[in-house]
């Protein structure tokens, strides 16, 4: 069965929008990079629809997405990084309590 | 092209490579990291010795994946200068110096391939790739200073919105992989004009552009620069500000010229607003600024909205060099201004602008020379900055952009404002603190680099465009 | 040395701004030798080109040619006219005078000698520069470099408000400025082939609603400068907070070049739109005269008396400048070259008491006619200069403004009149409070004058009475050029 | 002789003056003096020939170029013709003899060289004047002479009165100079040319006048009428002169009574043929002289002080003049000028004597000096009885031949007027004649003595010269003076009238008569009137409240709206420009408001309606990264929206 696009980019639609609202509603910084990681999926699953359907050589779309899928695991392990030396110097992990610098 | 022709043309980026890896490797053997940074810069030296004269004719590279141009060119040199010159600046900054200082020249030198690359890149995924590349180790070395809580929170804030910004990039290549069935931006650009696909196109390209926006600081999406610039170490800072921002523009440029044909017309008005909207903030929020570092920052922020200027009138071959030539000006100007505040703030302990008082007694060369990159930035003549300005501007003039060009001359001179607060402070306010010892070489040796950079190119403008524009 | 004459006129002061950053800062006779010397030297120089210079021709002479930019035409060019001659003379004169006025006055402001004379002698380089450049591009370019010298030499040598004078005088040119760079950058743009060349843009024509919005362009920047009403708040703050010296230079050069630009740039560029706002700048003139007048009048303190005297005399170049015609021109281009040497030798006459007594408020003086004579002479000369006596310069490019003016508005003229009633008013007013009277015991103890000090005054006491009893000798040099720009003027019609 | 040699009448003062100014103080001393005199004595010698030679019917006149104008040029020059040449010979004489009279005076003064660089440039600057060929020529020479009065007045600057006297007469005279200007450049503008033989010869023949416009021509008469009634204190503008009583006495003697005052006459008769031009502009003259004739008049009758006396007598001689020259009787008022000039110069220089013998100035205290100052006061009683026009003596020959004018060409009213202030004349110098020579000393602290010879010689001079110089406009000489000066601009003559003759010398000698019995009997009559007429004594004694006018309703509101524009220069000027830079920094201000305040509660507002949305109930709690998030996200939803046209 061949699911149609249109079902598909809306699905990946919601998925973007749900990472969305992660990252603008999550305390948590972990949370907030789950949630960037939702987007990136997002964007992932587009490849590679679009890969199947409008793409003139396929394999362009889903080499795309092994880059992205590449990608979101960096930015992941250097998120994780960070919010651990963050933790260390402020013990929290909370992204309203992060705000030293400002104005 | 195929890969093993195109290696011939790549040597610069695999030089760099290379001596990024090798980097990694010396900071295990080597006690004295310092030793590092040197072969660091070697390397760079090595690069640049490497690039040759652009081709007369473009080349595409591992089929089409890179395209190498005079275009490509120039943003090499600007990239490679901005990276040897962080270098230097990080010579004289004293936090670094523990045991990971090896680790930040490393760092940097695969900075320097990230943004060789992104200049060359010519489709979508390898645009992605290299920006987040860059970006990605833009967020390392932001927090790289252990012990520094502002580092640490800069690090986090780069970090989260870099990555939704980055995301949100991804998500409109995405739509635009799925409007053109093509990666290459030449077919990208046909899609955009094609009434069909028009919708999912301007989607993708919108969410293609929040990326770039991110990446020049352009309002809405700058207000991660200011906490960023301010908590990252100075060298950091003084690179963040310049080179990224270079290679947004440089990217945006790229995809405006190969993506939009006639529509581009409409987005005129749009970019004429944003970079209004740019510089009017950044200079709004720049005056009550007390920390240098801050301070700079928003004024990088309005710099970029002076920039563009340069792309709001974008066919206009003036607008284009406007902003070749802003960015090499910015280059020099801003590099000079934060190896200024990086050596200052070495001496003194502290990045506040009050700590800057008597300076013109206490440090006369720093203040003498830090005046230079505040007129430049200014845009007083026979500075870079000026000429800069006056390419815009004139682009601006050109296209009758009157509305536009009125608000960048407020602006100016609003800018002009706080720009004298930081000399007052240097000049006028009398020292009541003892005389700073004599800066170390490599960080007077960087700030006289691009004084002198600083006005040559206003000086012998001629000589400068020619080299820069061909 | 004769062929590249005027490029060593603009350039002599900045070697020796240069050769002075090699000079150790403690060595303050050195410092004070090599900044006379290379002001003398330029003085010197422009008594060269005086006499290489023809009086009877009307175009540029000397002119110096290169290709500079050559990406967008600009062309190092120089160039003297009887515009700009008179204005070079007075610029190196001034600048002589305030040289040696700074002697004694910085080292009692307290040192940092070398940094006023690298400044000072810059100050001179984008003065002489903005008179000579015949390149739109480089004129912008020298007049910018004019602000910066100027805003540390008053930021840092200046009284009590010198922060707030010296940024105020600094965001409100460069404001001013920022217009007309948009309207020289679009003056190239529609000339055709673009160039920045003034000899070539003369002789272009432009539609009048272009002239006009490029003209309020050009207007902005230079009116500041000037300062024409209402944008003259800049400059009550800058003279008085100033130090002497600087002062001088503000009230006797950069002044001018307001005016200059008017003659220079606006005029010949945008005759029909200079045609269309003459009533606006005949109206203008005449409020800032009486406006000026009025105000100085109000003063306690000297030196802003002398400030808000300049609005109102700069009012009368205005004035002729709004009459467009042969006297009006010329009452103009004398007047700029009077108030220079008039006011100036006023500021300096200001610095001079203020150096002894420490304070500018007129109604704590009184008497000093008998405690120094000499002091007193000199004063009553310069104020009788300046309030137009016949017999002494000012008297001369008044009557000329006034006769050029009269053919243009009656009641303008008859209303600037009036400003004339309040120069004497002022002035008397001062004298009266400063020189005449019971002697305040205060100042039983101050000395006259010094020969350093009566050698700053002498020499412009001689311009004021040559001129104004014979005037010949400078309006010869004059008349050609502006006979000429009359000609382009009413050409363009 | 070589008339260009008169270039040398004015250069020779003007070199005293360079020369005392100079070295004065330092090396010349007590001898400046001797150069003054020198220089003055020698422009005489080398004027008179010349004045002769014009009284023989010469006219001579030089010129060179001077100032370029529109597409001429203004030349300069002189032009000596018979009004200059009258005025000439009597300013080379009368300057001369009051320098001598001052060396004396002056004596031990500490500024005493400059006194004379003073007087030299006065005296150049009054040569220049008379000897002028155009407008502009004689506008310079008259202001540089408004200048020496103003040092002159101010000579003893310590003096606060002094101080102010000086400015405010140099003020005064520069209201009607700045009329004298506007009126040159209307005349410039009408005829092109500020010559005085050329515009001669444009108006005086009526085809070329018609060209002319007629209101121009009224303008410019009427505005260098301003110039006279600054210059010769006419009302309104006289306030000044008595005021300059302050200047040493031979100032007042030379300055304020025999030329400077004198040249705003001549500044009338010069531009006679303006006004014949247009005669609609007469009256205005005639109006003005005749009042001030009897204001002044009428003031003097009340005054103590012996020179303000005078210097009200001076003004209201000057009105005379004036009157006439409005009269069309150019050669009735030059007439009284010269005659005048001698008189009032030596009433002047009397006075000085009494003042430096007795070092007092208040006539009430003075008295029967007569036999201590014998040559002072037999010179001043001949002067006196020259004024108060007593024939044989000069002044009663112009005086008669200024009432002829106005009795013969009709204006009844000025005649009566002038007639009254002749016998007011009379009876307020003979007060002043008796109160200070006759009678007992009033005052025991007095102890007066006789001038020195230097002082006294001149006084017999011009005594001499008060007695004999009405003659060349008497009968005896068949009024030989008006005709010479018809030749220059002609003007109506009349015959000489019993009635008149008789009206005039009545009033004369009723005046003495009537100050003769109030003063010399001490019948009190003069307390009696005062009381029964106290409005008009109060505004005889004060000057009919002139100066309080001028202070009321010019001076101080003109300081005031000094004060307040600078006031408004200060605020709202200024203002405007801080409050663009205030502006500025307040929005700034208000960005970082709107950042701390306004941003969070967006956020919290959109978080608590998305917290709705997902019916989940839980406090929304953002950090600042949200919201920088939020806002880039806002911004991306207007972009797409704005390009989708979504609205």
């Amino acid at each position: 069965m061949i699911i149609p696009l249109p079902h598909v980019l809306l699905f990946s639609l919601a998925l973007f929008g749900i990472g969305a609202y992660g990252v603008l509603t999550r305390r948590n910084i972990i949370g907030i990079l789950i949630s960037i990681e939702l987007m990136l999926n997002a964007a992932g699953i587009n490849l590679i629809a679009f890969s199947k359907t409008t793409a003139l050589a396929p394999e362009t779309g889903q080499i795309f997405a092994v880059f992205v899928i590449a990608i979101a695991a960096m930015t992941a392990t250097v998120g994780l990084a960070i919010v651990l030396a963050l933790y260390r110097a402020r013990k929290t992990v909370f992204a309203d309590e992060v705000n030293l610098l400002k104005w | 092209m195929g890969p093993v022709e195109s290696l011939r043309h790549f040597i610069p980026e695999l030089v760099l490579l290379g001596g990024a890896f090798t980097a990694f490797f010396l900071d295990f053997l080597l006690k004295n990291k310092r030793l590092v940074g040197y072969f660091a810069l070697l390397t760079i030296v090595a690069a640049a010795c490497l690039l040759k004269a652009p081709p007369k004719e473009s080349l595409d590279l591992f089929y089409g994946f890179f395209h190498l141009d005079g275009f490509a060119n120039l943003f090499r040199v600007l990239a490679l200068i901005a990276v040897a010159a962080t270098i230097l600046i990080a010579f004289g900054f004293s936090p670094l110096r523990d045991r990971y200082e090896g680790e930040f020249y490393g760092l940097f030198l695969f900075m320097a391939f990230a943004l060789i690359t992104v200049a060359a890149a010519n489709n979508l995924l390898m645009i992605f790739l290299s920006v987040e590349f860059v970006s990605i180790l833009s967020y390392l070395l932001a927090g790289f200073l252990k012990n520094d809580l502002k580092a640490k929170e800069s690090a986090v804030k780069y970090l989260l919105f870099g990555s939704v910004c980055s995301a949100v990039m991804l998500y409109g290549m995405s739509l635009l992989f799925g409007a053109a069935g093509s990666i290459d931006l030449p077919a990208i650009a046909r899609v955009v004009d094609s009434p069909a696909m028009k919708p999912l196109g301007m989607i993708g390209l919108l969410c293609f552009f929040v990326g770039l926006g991110f990446k020049i600081s352009m309002a809405p999406f700058h207000m991660w620069a200011p906490d960023v610039y301010e908590g990252a170490p100075t060298p950091v800072t003084a690179f963040l500000t310049v080179a990224p921002k270079a290679l947004g523009f440089a990217v945006l440029m790229r995809v405006l010229a190969s993506v939009f044909g006639e529509s581009y017309r409409d987005w005129r008005q749009v970019l004429m607003w944003l970079s209004i909207l740019t510089m009017t903030l950044g200079n709004l929020t720049a005056i009550s600024q007390t920390n240098i570092k801050r301070f700079l920052a928003y004024s990088s922020i309005a710099q970029a909205g002076y920039i563009l200027m340069g792309l709001a009138v974008f066919p206009s071959p003036l607008g284009k060099d406007g902003v070749l030539i802003y960015l090499f000006a910015y280059l020099f100007t801003n590099l000079g201004a934060f190896a200024v505040v990086s050596s200052v703030g070495d001496r003194t302990g502290s990045d506040e602008i009050a700590s800057y008082s008597g300076l013109s007694e206490r440090a006369p060369v720093s203040a003498a020379l830090m005046t230079v990159f505040l007129l430049s930035l200014t845009g007083i003549p026979p500075l870079a900055g000026f000429l800069a300005k006056y390419y815009v501007f004139a682009a601006a003039v050109e296209a009758r952009f009157i509305t536009l060009v009125v608000v960048a001359a407020v602006n100016s001179a609003v800018a002009a404002y706080y720009y004298f607060r930081v000399i007052r402070t240097m000049y006028l306010v009398p020292a009541d603190q003892p005389a700073l010892p004599k800066p170390p070489v490599s960080a007077a040796a960087v700030t006289w680099l691009m004084a002198a950079g600083v006005l040559g190119i206003g000086l012998f403008p001629g000589f400068f465009i020619k080299l820069i524009l061909g | 040395m004769t062929s590249h004459l005027l490029s060593w006129i603009t350039f002599t002061p900045l070697l020796g701004a240069f050769l002075l950053l090699c000079i150790p800062k403690r060595a303050h006779n050195s410092i004070r030798w090599i900044a006379l010397a290379t002001t003398a030297i330029t003085a010197a120089l422009v008594g060269l080109a005086f006499s290489l210079f023809r009086a009877s021709e009307a175009g540029f002479q000397l002119v110096e040619r290169a290709v500079w930019i050559p990406q967008f035409g600009v062309q190092y060019l120089l160039g003297m006219d009887g515009i700009s001659f008179p204005m070079v003379v007075l610029t190196a004169l001034i600048s002589l005078m305030a040289c040696l006025g700074s002697l004694t006055h910085i080292r009692v402001k307290g040192g940092r000698e070398k940094e006023y004379y690298f400044l000072f002698l810059l100050l001179e380089t984008g003065m002489m520069g903005t008179f000579l450049a015949l390149d739109l591009f480089l004129f912008y370019i020298f007049w910018e470099v004019v602000l910066v010298p100027m805003y540390f030499l008053i930021g840092i040598w200046g009284g009590p408000r010198k922060e707030y004078a010296a940024i105020k005088f600094f965001l409100y040119t460069l404001a001013g400025s920022l217009f007309m760079l948009i309207g020289i950058v679009a003056v190239y743009f529609a000339s055709s082939p673009h160039t920045f060349d003034m000899t070539l843009l003369t002789t272009m024509k432009y539609g009048l609603l272009f002239q006009k919005v490029v003209f309020l362009a050009f207007f902005l920047g230079f009116a500041i400068k000037v300062p024409v009403f209402p944008f003259h708040t800049w400059l009550p703050d800058a003279h008085v907070e100033a130090p002497t010296p600087i002062s001088v230079i503000l009230a006797g050069v950069l002044l001018k070049m307001g005016t200059y630009g008017f003659l220079r740039f606006s005029y010949p560029l945008f005759p029909d739109a200079a045609r269309w706002f003459q009533p606006a700048m005949g109206v203008l003139a005449v409020v800032g005269i009486i406006y000026g007048g009025f105000i100085a009048l109000a003063q306690t303190d000297f030196k802003k008396m002398v400030a808000y005297s300049s609005v109102s005399h700069m009012g009368f170049v205005l004035l002729g400048l709004a009459a467009m015609n042969a006297d009006g021109f010329r009452g103009a281009l004398l007047q700029m070259f009077n108030h220079g040497t008039i006011t100036g030798g006023l500021f300096l006459l200001v610095g001079v008491l203020y150096d002894r007594a420490h304070t500018r408020d007129l109604n704590d003086f009184g008497g000093l006619g008998a405690k120094m004579p000499v002091y007193a002479g000199i004063l009553t000369f310069f104020s009788l200069a300046s309030l137009g006596l016949p017999g002494l310069s000012g008297f001369i490019s008044e009557f000329l403004s006034l006769l050029g003016a009269y053919q243009y508005s009656k009641l303008i003229t008859a209303l600037s009149a009036i400003g004339i009633l309040l120069a004497a008013a002022y002035l008397l007013y001062m004298i009266q409070r400063v020189l005449l009277g019971k002697l305040n015991p205060k100042w039983a103890a101050l000395p006259d004058m010094n020969a350093l000090e009566l050698s700053t005054l002498v020499p412009l006491m001689v311009f004021i009475v040559a001129i104004g009893l014979y005037p010949k000798i400078i309006l010869e040099y004059m008349i050609p050029t502006l006979d000429g720009l009359l000609g382009t003027i009413r050409g363009g019609i | 002789m070589n008339p260009d040699m008169i270039y040398l009448v004015p250069l020779l003062p003007f070199t005293a003056f360079v020369v005392n100014i100079l070295l004065g103080a330092r090396f010349l001393k007590h001898r400046a003096s001797w150069l003054s005199i020198a220089t003055s004595a020698a422009a005489c010698a080398i004027a008179l020939p010349i004045c002769f030679a014009v009284f023989k019917g010469g006219h001579f006149a030089g010129e060179f170029s001077w100032l370029p104008v529109g597409g001429g040029t203004l030349r300069f020059g002189y032009l000596i013709d018979p009004l200059s040449a009258s005025l000439l010979f009597m300013v080379t004489i009368v300057g001369t003899l009051i320098q001598i009279y001052a060396s004396g005076y002056m004596a031990g003064d500490p500024r005493y060289s400059r006194f004379f660089a003073y007087v030299s440039l006065f005296m150049a600057a009054m040569l220049t004047l008379v000897i002028s060929n155009n407008f502009i020529l004689f506008f310079m020479a008259w202001e540089i002479m408004g200048l020496c009065s103003y040092l002159l007045i101010g000579f003893y600057f310590e003096r606060e009165s002094a101080a102010k006297a000086c400015f405010k007469a140099f003020l005064t005279t520069r209201v009607g100079d700045v009329g004298f200007l506007i009126g040159m450049l209307t005349l410039f503008t009408a005829l092109g040319t500020l010559n005085f033989s050329e515009i001669n010869g444009a108006l005086a023949h009526g085809s070329a006048r018609a060209a002319v416009p007629a209101s121009l021509l009224v303008m410019s008469a009427l505005f260098m009428f301003c110039g006279t009634v600054g210059k010769s204190a006419q009302f309104p503008l006289h306030v000044w002169l008595p005021d300059a009583m302050e200047g040493p006495t031979p100032v007042s003697a030379l300055i304020h009574a025999a030329t400077m005052v004198a040249a705003g006459v001549f500044l009338v008769a010069r531009a006679f043929v303006i006004f014949m031009a247009v005669p609609e502009t007469m009256p205005v003259v005639t109006a003005i002289g005749c009042f001030t004739a009897f204001m002044a008049a009428f003031i003097a009758l009340t005054q103590t002080d012996i020179k303000r006396i005078l210097a009200y007598s001076t003004i209201s001689q000057l009105g005379y003049m004036v009157t006439a020259l409005g009269m069309q009787g150019l050669g009735a008022g030059t007439f009284h000028l010269i005659t005048h000039a001698f008189f009032k110069a030596l009433l002047f220089l009397g006075a000085g004597s009494v003042i430096h013998g007795t070092h007092v100035q208040d006539i009430r205290q003075m008295g029967g000096l007569f036999r201590k100052m014998p040559h002072t006061a037999i010179t001043f009683i001949i002067a006196s009885l020259a004024l108060a026009g007593i024939p044989p003596l000069s002044g009663f020959w112009s005086k008669d031949e200024i009432l002829l004018t106005a009795f013969a060409s009709g204006n009844i009213v000025v005649f009566w007027v002038l007639t009254l202030s002749a016998f007011m004349t009379a009876f307020y110098m003979f007060r002043l004649v008796f109160m200070t020579f006759f009678g007992k000393a009033r005052d025991p602290h007095v102890h007066a003595h006789e001038s020195p010879a230097v002082m006294t010689l001149p006084l017999w001079c011009l005594a001499i010269g008060s007695v004999v110089l009405g003659f060349p406009g008497s009968p005896f000489m068949h009024h030989w003076f008006q005709r010479f000066l018809a030749h220059a601009v002609p003007h109506p003559e009349y015959h000489p009238s019993a009635f008149v003759m008789s009206c005039s010398v009545i009033a004369a000698v009723s005046g003495i008569a009537l100050a003769g019995i109030i003063y010399l009997k001490n019948v009190h009559w003069a307390e009696a009137v005062a009381k029964a007429f106290r409005p008009l004594y109060q505004l005889s004694l004060n000057k009919f409240y002139v100066d309080e006018i001028y202070s009321r309703f010019v001076i101080r509101p003109f300081l005031a709206l000094g004060r307040v524009l600078f006031h408004f220069d200060a605020t709202v000027i200024d203002g405007a420009v801080n409050g663009a830079g205030t502006g500025s920094m307040w929005l700034g201000a208000v960005k970082n408001w709107f950042d701390k305040n306004i941003v969070d509660g967006l956020v919290n507002f959109v978080g608590a309606f998305t917290c709705f949305l997902n019916s989940v109930v839980k406090r929304l709690q953002t950090g600042l990264v949200q919201n920088y998030l939020l806002i880039a996200f806002l911004g991306f939803l207007v972009f797409i929206i704005r390009e989708l046209k979504l609205i």
